[in-house]
């Protein structure tokens, strides 16, 4: 039974603000027909199992899991919902193919954040009811204060977080997927309106709708059915303290130890030698800076300067967010895993277009669930 | 009990305890609005029903008229044919007479759900509604039924545009 | 075809309570904690940490997983929630096993936690979001009207009484009197009284319903190498199946549950299974509602259809009979805080399979048990099969 | 009629809510810590041995070990500040007339997050020491705004 696992189907649909043309069954269908056809597999025939990531109050409707096998072609078939990020699916699915009792699983992950009206209050029902609730206060508060101590420990300036968004927004000029594409200089970022100082609205990544679904095969299948399988080399997930009065506010710790995980698994001892390109979760430009200390993809205090250098440009030495990141395409709630491991995959595959880069073999994508979590995954990936 | 027989944890508390304020605790409510895009399935079955008329979908390869209507065949994962007009008339799959709201008030005069098989639909093909201007004891699984609608003025584009459903006089019954 | 075996090596448990004081965190934790000293591990031996807890609306906490963690052990570990509904509670130890399985990890925590009582003012009310917000919720259901409209399908299909399926609630609610945790424990039920206990939804009765409750349960998978050295009595895990049917409740037949059927052939396939009706020595099949446990019984191909009740009349199902169900009292007796209840069963699985069951033991060494757990709108099933040989 | 045919008068979407009202226990590590805050204006803390953490808000058990904690301590009124920030949008996504100064003050190995009052935003620095302010003992209700703000100490 070997244990190597390769995503060999992709399909996407949606990435616009609004998507008021489709419900979010017929948008995840669009997605997976695609990525069926991609992967040459009939889900009513081949598929062993399902599996979808959601969160019942961003759908708005409890036991969401009861409406997401119709469209997948997953019913009467083993199905199963994880109330965690696209990467969490993934290593789910990873999971389920390393047991040996399935050769084919489907991961599926979508955003309706249009439907949603009150999606700040809801997410403020995401803090604890007795220790912060009470103090109603929008959950940004918790980013303003991570990065406020971001900043502090590592001397790293608002001038290299807007170089973030910047570079993001820019490159996301090169991804029809990406909705928020633009080309900004540093100071039109840092001159927009603050959110909780020192984060900037400009900073924060815009919500948008959209659905991604992948199929992932065990070795024996993935050769059997694609001639350009991405192999899953290393995958990792941890959390960190949920309550906000034993954080450390400055280092993502938790993505430290899920990013030590994956790369146990793949074998890589130095990751900046190792890892040609990532994306890296940036649903607020300072947490770009800080998952890639946290990734070890550079030291501690360095992610800012080599960043504003131009290190972690398309064509800098480690090329991060390529695709735009969420701060480019736009933030997909629980899907946002699944559209950094669609640019890896891309990439990987030599399919992304104008974008392309040069001859890579090794991507890493990295997600974070957003405030008030502290929840990270991290999938390495090659050709 | 178990290899150690050691009490289980857990601290019961009663209404009481509450409100004579015997521990802290504290209220809230999540101010939850949506609005769920229908797309184009669900987008004709409201205006169908704005309309007053019942719409399935139809799947040639398994041959199945479903409602309410979707442009996907789960059985098949093929785009539905063609959307399918049906009847407002149906029969009684199942039915409840429930005495408790959704709110879990108590109501003496009951409300009476149903699963309702609907004409020019497969069979085991209905959808949940109400009965109405019907005798408890009367009704019975493969009573044939009618929909009420409100009138077109009222009518919203909505399954509360059917008020519910009543008995079909059989003639001669 | 080697694959690496499962087992479980300790469990924990809280009382099932009507409200509890403490916060969703703090059952987790102990449950959690009574788990690691049941087989004297720490925290330093569990690798991977598995949530299962059903809507967020109950916990009333959004993304409901996270704010659970570091209760359920997640802190600086792997940590993710699953999340089937009703299904939860036997799906979260499939979740563990594909953690050991898969050999990623040697061990898993896994923790099911439901606190129905922060849903105010009453916790069923929350279930009107189960429905389709658009062609359903609009008609304000009760979360009875559905279960009562399978429950009338399945009577009239199959010429069951309500005297007969009113069996199930006395059994049960009896056998809960000897469970330490139970909520709903009642020695002296009888069929009279549950047919004469007020009507919600015709043909509901009060007795026929499990309460809402609050409450957690944890159990510790391990790896085999792991579980032989922590305990003499692993028992393990030898079949696991799961199905989700589709959304459309209202255009399939509610009078058998083909998904639980599917889950269930999943379970025995794996666990070399080919007559379950001989081979499982002990059924805990999941019964928020009393015809619920027939219905599923018979999903579970451990009944002909329709004919499920009979057990219960001729004693075949008592704690003593040839084929017992639901010897810990099932959700019906001890009670029903959703995912908690599903690994209730679980663990009460591994005390009977280890002979540790007290009072509810069941006589002549069982070697092997099935607990299955039902969710969502009629259409998921969860099965785990669990043996005392790997 | 085809399936692409599109119809005029279909509703683009159905508006709708999910009702969540709910009543919350502070918890037996809660009811422990509010106590202490509502009857005499201190601030609890419980210390892990074998971690070598002192939790505050005090706790009932210990997210590293899991173990139950039982030594509970006064760890005084005032801690440090570890971060702070200025919050332009409320809770609903509206913006704020007037900004709110946010703080987390390490206390102990752990800490609040709360308002910081009497002091304007320039004069907040990482590191200064700060005080909880209570509200008068009769107005204390057990809960996380019997402490009103944290303000500089001196």
């Amino acid at each position: 039974m070997s244990d190597r696992v390769a995503i060999i189907g992709l399909g996407w649909a949606g990435f616009r603000p609004t998507t008021p043309d489709l419900s979010y069954k017929e948008l995840i269908y669009e997605a997976a027909v695609k990525a069926y056809a991609d992967a040459g597999v009939d889900p009513r025939r081949d598929v062993d199992s399902f599996v979808t990531v959601a969160e019942d109050f961003h759908e708005g409707t409890s036991i969401f899991d009861e409406y997401t096998p119709d469209q997948l072609g997953a019913a009467l078939k083993p199905m199963h919902t994880i109330c965690g990020d696209g990467i969490h699916g993934l290593a789910t699915a990873y999971m389920l193919i390393r047991t040996g009792r399935a050769d084919l699983v489907v991961v599926e992950g979508h955003s309706k954040a249009s439907n949603i009206l009150t999606l700040p209050e809801i997410t403020a029902y995401a803090q604890d009811p007795i220790l912060n609730r009470p103090l109603r206060l929008n959950t940004h508060v918790i980013a303003g204060l991570e990065m406020s101590r971001y900043l502090y420990e590592t001397g790293a300036t608002r001038e290299q977080c807007a170089a973030v968004v910047v570079k993001n927004r820019r490159n996301a000029t090169k991804n029809p997927l990406a909705a928020y594409a633009a080309d900004l200089t540093p100071d039109e970022v840092l001159a927009g309106p603050p959110l909780s100082w020192p984060l900037g609205k400009w900073e924060t990544a815009e919500m948008t709708d959209g659905a991604v679904v992948m199929v992932l095969a065990s070795e024996e299948k993935a050769l059997a059915l694609s001639p350009k399988p991405v192999w899953v080399i290393g995958v990792g997930w941890c959390n960190g303290a949920v309550s906000l009065e034993s954080r450390d506010w400055g280092r993502s710790e938790y993505t430290e130890k899920a990013a030590k995980m994956a790369y146990r698994q793949a074998g890589i001892g130095y990751p900046l030698s190792a890892i040609d390109f990532a994306e890296v979760d940036d649903t607020y430009a300072y947490k770009e800076l800080q998952h890639l200390e946290a990734l070890g993809l550079c030291q501690p205090g360095e992610a800012g300067p080599l960043t504003a250098q131009g290190f972690t440009g398309p064509d800098g030495e480690l090329p991060v967010n390529v695709s735009g990141g969420n701060l480019g395409i736009g933030d997909l709630l629980d899907a946002k895993g699944l559209v950094r491991a669609l640019e890896v995959t891309l990439q990987l595959r030599g399919e992304a277009g104008p974008r392309q880069l040069e001859d890579v073999t090794i991507g890493l994508a990295q997600s974070w669930r957003g405030v008030p979590t502290t929840s990270s995954a991290v999938i390495v990936m090659s050709n | 009990m178990t290899s150690k027989n050691r009490e289980f944890p857990g601290t019961p508390l009663s209404e009481k305890d509450f409100e004579q304020g015997k521990i802290l605790f504290l209220h809230d409510e999540m101010n939850g609005q949506y609005a769920w895009d229908t797309g184009i399935g669900i987008g004709r079955y409201l205006a169908a029903l704005k309309e007053g008329y019942l719409l399935g979908s139809h799947c040639r390869r398994c041959r199945k008229t479903v409602i309410p209507p979707r442009t996907v065949c789960e059985q098949c994962f093929r785009p539905m044919d063609a959307f399918v007009p049906l009847q407002d008339t149906g029969t009684v799959n199942t039915y409840s007479l429930c005495y408790v709201t959704w709110d879990v008030q108590r109501i003496t005069e009951p409300e009476i759900p149903a699963v309702i098989e609907i004409d020019g639909a497969s069979p085991l093909c209905g959808i949940m509604h109400k009965l109405g201007e019907v005798e408890p004891d009367a009704i019975h699984i493969g009573m044939r039924v009618q929909a009420v609608w409100k009138p077109p003025e009222e009518r919203e584009g909505a399954i509360t545009d059917i008020r519910y459903f009543k008995p079909i006089k059989e003639k001669g019954r | 075809m080697s694959m690496r075996k499962v087992a479980v090596v300790g469990v924990g448990m809280t009382k099932f309570v009507r409200r509890a004081q403490e916060t969703p965190k703090e059952l987790s934790w102990q449950a959690a904690h009574m788990a690691l000293e049941s087989c004297g591990m720490t925290m330093d031996d569990i690798d991977s940490a598995c949530m299962g807890t059903a809507p967020d609306a109950f916990d009333s906490v959004h993304m409901k997983g996270e704010y659970l963690s570091d209760g359920a052990g997640g802190w600086g570990k792997p940590y993710m929630r699953s999340y089937v509904g009703g299904g939860t509670g036997v799906f979260a130890p499939i979740q563990g096993w594909y953690h050991v399985a898969s050999g990623m990890f040697d061990t898993a925590l896994v923790v099911c936690e439901e606190k129905m009582s922060s849903y105010y003012p009453h916790g069923q009310a929350a279930f009107l979001t189960i429905f389709d917000h658009t062609t359903e919720r609009p008609l304000k259901p009760n979360l009875l009207w559905i279960f009562a409209l399978e429950m009338n399908r399945y009577m009239q299909t199959y010429g069951l009484s309500k005297a007969e399926i009113a069996q199930v609630a006395v059994q049960h609610k009896r056998n809960a009197a000897d469970h330490p945790c139970a909520l709903l424990g009642d020695a002296d039920i009888t069929v009279e009284d549950v047919l004469n206990s007020e009507v919600l939804a015709w043909p509901v009765n009060r007795l026929d319903v499990s309460p809402v409750t609050d409450g957690a349960v944890a159990v510790i998978l391990a790896a085999e190498h792991v579980a032989k050295r922590i305990t003499d009595k692993p028992v393990w895990i030898q079949g696991v199946g799961w199905t989700l049917d589709t959304s459309y409740w209202t255009n399939r037949d509610l009078a058998y549950p083909r998904y639980v059927e599917n889950a269930a052939r999943m379970a025995y396939e794996m666990a070399g299974i080919r007559e379950p009706r001989r081979e499982i020595h002990i059924a805990e099949p999941y019964d928020p509602f009393d015809y619920k446990a027939l219905h599923h019984l018979e999903g579970l191909l451990l009944a002909d259809r329709g004919q499920a009740a009979q057990l219960y009349t001729d004693g075949i199902a008592a704690r003593d009979g040839d084929r017992p169900v639901c010897p810990s009292g099932g959700l019906l007796g001890v009670g029903n805080p959703i995912a908690a209840a599903g690994l209730m069963k679980i663990a009460e699985l591994f005390w009977q399979l280890r002979g540790e069951a007290g009072a509810r033991q069941v006589p002549g060494q069982p070697k092997r048990g099935l607990a299955q757990a039902w969710g969502d709108l009629m259409q998921v099933g969860t099965v785990v099969i669990m043996g005392t040989n790997p | 009629m085809s399936l692409l045919e599109r119809n005029r008068h279909a509703p683009g979407a159905w508006r709708g809510t999910l009702p969540i009202t709910s009543r919350y226990t502070a918890g037996l590590g809660g009811e422990r810590f509010f106590r202490a805050i509502k009857d005499e204006g201190r601030i609890l803390g419980a210390r892990c041995e074998p971690c070598g953490v002192t939790y505050v808000p005090g706790r009932v058990f210990c997210e590293r070990c899991l173990g139950e904690l039982t030594d509970w301590v006064d760890v005084g009124t005032r801690g440090e500040v570890a971060a702070f920030t200025v919050l332009y949008e409320a809770v609903d996504g509206a913006p704020l007339e007037t900004p709110e100064l946010v703080a987390f003050v390490r206390i102990g190995d752990g800490g609040l997050m709360h308002r910081l009052g009497e002091v304007a935003p320039e004069a907040i620095a990482i590191g200064m020491t700060v005080e909880a302010v209570f509200k008068p003992k009769a107005q204390r209700e057990g809960t996380i705004l019997d402490i009103l703000y944290f303000r500089p100490v001196g």
